[in-house]
């Protein structure tokens, strides 16, 4: 039960292709608490990344999502940019060197991205960012390893959790990000990096369901 | 969207490639990573500026490059800040070596891009520091949150501290001047209308046609409060008594008086408001030794304006009155 | 309607009293009748040049008082000529014994206030000449009817000629100079929205949110034709094909390239306007050898643009290059 | 049968009230072909005109015309104020030095102004300006007085010619004035300035009506 460099390479292809249909909708919810910038911004990164996406040879998948955290620091800019990128850059460099990796090499992968991302950007959970979304995936995962669940199930568990986690953010008064300048009238709101990252894991869920 | 655009996707590209047009003699364009640098970068011995953020606030940063301002500028994509390998490009393309120093709006896209940027060029052995400016009242600020936004004092700042870097300061002298202007300045922004993001194509926000947003940031972020709209006399009360509260300015004080236009709003007006801050500063005792009142810092077509004031002394004046040789700023040459 | 205004009937008088406390090294601000010298008038020896017409076009007239540039400027209402009274009080303000040369904009109301006054300074012995601008090609020319408006070249011909007349050159000659100008420049503009007069309160006229009126005058006067939105590349050459047409301007030809913002469209447009502008220039061989970006002649909020294109040699080229020191416009000192 | 000092200074001040309680129509009339600024321009004159006018002591009529001409030149701009001024100045120089005047007194005042606006903004008849409301009600009191008509009778004649003259503008082609720059798109619209023209004259022909 693994998932191959081939399927890294699908799930970024379907991840951008998410993006460009969920483009309208999240900039439409950054309108509401930001700069209504949030869809276009990783629309014209994941549009650079389908471009810059290695073929398969010559690299393993530690390579390949570097390239991809690389060519989103390069191309998106904002938060979300350098953001995104560590997501990329610190799960390629917990994968590197592996062609396929298992549920607990993503889990891995996951926290180190996390935790990258919370070095950069300084949020906590539960101030109204993608972290609200990392948190409780990462946590999932390592419960379904422990669990020894299946990696379908794994991801689909991780999704949920980040589907909560995003969902959750709701209610929250932001305290971190552009949103943070709204106060108390950021509340009633969904944050737009924590959909876009339930939309990545998601995807990898949907595209990994039957790795094996 | 009524705009004198073609292709959304390519407004800063064409905007770049007419700035590359209309002024050879005060910058250069490069482009893929896009900067502008002044036309005779690197300045040997001199400290280097650079600046940038997301376009659409025009003419800041493009057009504060030149003599007297700023080494170079990174324009990002519309109300998107730059990226990291523009902001090391355009370092590397300015440092003369005196070092450089980073102007960065506090926005949390800005100081991450701009952090990951003086890193990269401090590895290749550059002289890098970065000055956060944070002067707008409207956001309350506090350690847990990302704090107060950078607005107006910007260009006073960028002003300011390029004629001091002008004038040979090291890379610690004019970087001390640029924290010394941050904590002495301060501004609130108001808007009539919302702009409209290329891309996006409608309005960032619906404000009524009876309604204004005080304490609007300059990407359309929304404000303290939403109110019927007042008269500019109000307006200018709603407006500058925060900012005079909040550093506080003071009877006997010498300040420079910024009134800005978010872009839609015409001169006219604006002259209307400096009219009446001049008075309500009188009243307090507070004496307006310089002024700005213009299209600076704009956000898009939005109507609205904002205003910015900075404590000034015979340094800094001395600073605002030397030459300044840019495509939005100019006098002394 | 929106705008940060009092009164409406206040407007003009808050806007001089603004303009009064933010240039006082500039200009003198009267009252009753209205109108803005520079500081230091009359200037012994000097032509003296005056200027006005309606409000709601700043920064023009009012902005360009100053060194090399204008004497006097009569505001008057909001889109409504200066009377007589105020022409009257100025030419006698700036005549520095060599004579005054009034730039009238060619509309009826502004064309008959400043005959008038004319009329009134020549019985008290001042000579006094008068120089029609009519550069809208927007409009067609015959002489049964009010002629060509005047609009953008306007601005060039302030500058230019107000350097000329601090040069010392005569009061022939620089009438001659400003003939010569209007003779060789020709504008257009265009709305994307209408402008709100302040004391009318609603849109001078409706324009569809997917519309654009080509031909605009700077009163909010409906043009030629009324169409789609179109890209601004498109928009560029249905401004410049007629102003190059009208002249004609022809391969070979330097010029001096100036795109103006009515009011609304902020900077960032303006520059994907001019680059089109130069790409077209280019490939006719035409030679843009200086160049004006920005909002100078306003129609209050209005959004939209005009191009104006004046035929240079190097006189032009000297003149145009020539200190400034103008709250509008400024370089050179 | 004679309109009196008292009468003129009655009709000023009516025809005062009649322009502030049309300011709005009279804006919207040059809002279609013009710059939206007649009604608030006329208003603004006649305001200035209220506080100046003379209270009937120590002055003739004519004098009493010409204060009104110089107040509408310094008080309204554009090209109403001196057009008006002029109608004022000629017809006060016209009646210089009398205390009342009969309908052929009146005719020749009116011919003066008109003649002075003519010379003026040197439109003719047909060009769409308030000529068009001039010429004929000029017309109108010349043949009035040759048919020994009544004071009242004429000054209804001349009323209802200028009210024809104004309606006449509406499907001209505008040749003078700001009008003129729509070309062929001025046409089906009615002149601001002869509308306002009319309204003078109609206000004469009522608050003259039972002079005797
Ligand atoms: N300090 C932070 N830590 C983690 N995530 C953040 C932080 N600041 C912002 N974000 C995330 O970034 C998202 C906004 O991204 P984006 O709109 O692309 O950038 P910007 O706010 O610069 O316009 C927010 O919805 C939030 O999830
Ligand atoms: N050359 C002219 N001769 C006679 N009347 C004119 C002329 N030009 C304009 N008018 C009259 O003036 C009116 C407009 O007056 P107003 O709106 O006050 O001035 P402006 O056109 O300067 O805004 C027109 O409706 C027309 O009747
Ligand atoms: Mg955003
Ligand atoms: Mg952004
Ligand atoms: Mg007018
Ligand atoms: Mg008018």
């Amino acid at each position: 039960m693994a998932v191959t460099k081939k399927d890294v390479l699908e799930w970024i292809k379907a991840f951008a292709q998410v993006i460009a249909e969920n483009k309208e909708y999240l900039t439409e919810l950054d309108a509401q608490i930001g700069d209504a910038d949030h869809g276009a911004n990783m629309d014209r990164g994941f549009r650079a990344v389908l471009e810059k996406l290695p073929n398969g040879e010559d690299v393993d998948i530690g390579k390949i999502m570097k390239t991809v955290g690389m060519t989103l620091l390069s191309k998106v800019g904002g938060a979300g940019g350098p953001l995104y990128s560590t997501i990329f850059m610190q799960a390629g460099m917990s994968i590197d060197g592996k062609d396929y990796f298992d549920l607990a090499d993503w889990a891995k992968a996951l926290e180190a991205a996390t935790a990258g991302v919370v070095r950069l950007g300084k949020a906590s959970p539960g101030d109204k960012t993608m972290v609200d979304a990392l948190t409780p995936a990462v946590q999932a995962l390592k419960d379904a390893t422990e669990q020894g669940l299946s990696l379908g199930e794994g991801l689909k568990k991780s999704a949920e959790a980040a589907e909560e986690g995003m969902i959750a953010t709701i209610p929250l008064v932001a305290r971190k990000g552009r949103a943070s300048y709204l106060g108390e009238r950021s509340a009633g709101h969904q944050d737009p990096g924590a959909t876009s990252t339930f939309m990545l894991l998601d995807t990898a869920a949907k595209v990994w369901a039957n790795c094996s | 969207m009524k705009k004198l655009i073609n292709n959304p996707e390519n407004v800063v590209l064409e905007e770049l490639k007419g700035i590359e047009l209309a002024h050879p003699d005060l910058v250069k364009v490069h482009y893929d990573p896009d900067f502008i640098v002044r036309a005779d970068a690197p300045v040997k011995g001199k400290v280097a500026l650079v600046s940038g953020g997301g376009s659409g606030h025009e003419p800041m940063h493009g057009g504060f490059v030149g003599m007297g301002m700023l080494d170079a500028a990174c324009p990002g994509a519309v109300f998107t800040s730059p990226t990291p390998d523009q902001m090391l490009e355009a370092t590397k393309a300015v440092d003369g070596g005196a070092g450089v120093l980073h102007i960065v709006k506090n926005y949390t896209g800005d100081v991450m891009n701009f952090e990951m940027a003086a890193d990269l060029a401090k590895a290749e052995g550059i002289d890098v520091e970065a000055v956060v400016v944070d002067d707008d009242v409207a956001v309350k600020d506090s350690t847990w949150t990302a704090g107060r936004r950078g607005v107006g004092l910007t260009v006073l700042m960028e002003k300011l501290v390029g004629a001091a870097a002008e004038e040979g300061r090291s890379l610690k002298e004019v970087a001390d001047l640029a924290r010394k202007i941050n904590g002495q300045g301060r501004s609130m922004g108001m808007a009539l209308t919302s702009c409209v993001v290329p891309h996006v194509g409608k309005p960032t926000f619906d404000l009524p046609e009876d309604e204004m947003e005080i304490g609007i940031g300059i990407h359309g972020e929304p404000g303290r409060t939403r109110m019927k709209v007042e008269p500019a006399d109000a307006v200018t009360e709603m407006l500058l008594n925060p900012v005079i509260e909040d550093l506080p300015f003071e009877s006997g004080d010498e300040v420079l008086l910024f009134v800005n236009s978010m872009g839609g709003t015409p001169l006219i007006e604006l002259y209307i408001v400096y009219r009446k801050a001049v008075e309500m500063l009188e009243a307090k005792g507070i004496k307006v030794v310089r002024n700005l009142i213009g299209p600076y810092i704009t956000s898009l077509e939005m109507a609205g304006a904002s205003i910015t004031m900075l404590k000034m002394d015979d340094d800094l004046i001395k600073l605002w009155d030397a030459p300044v040789k840019t495509a939005g700023m100019r006098w002394g040459v």
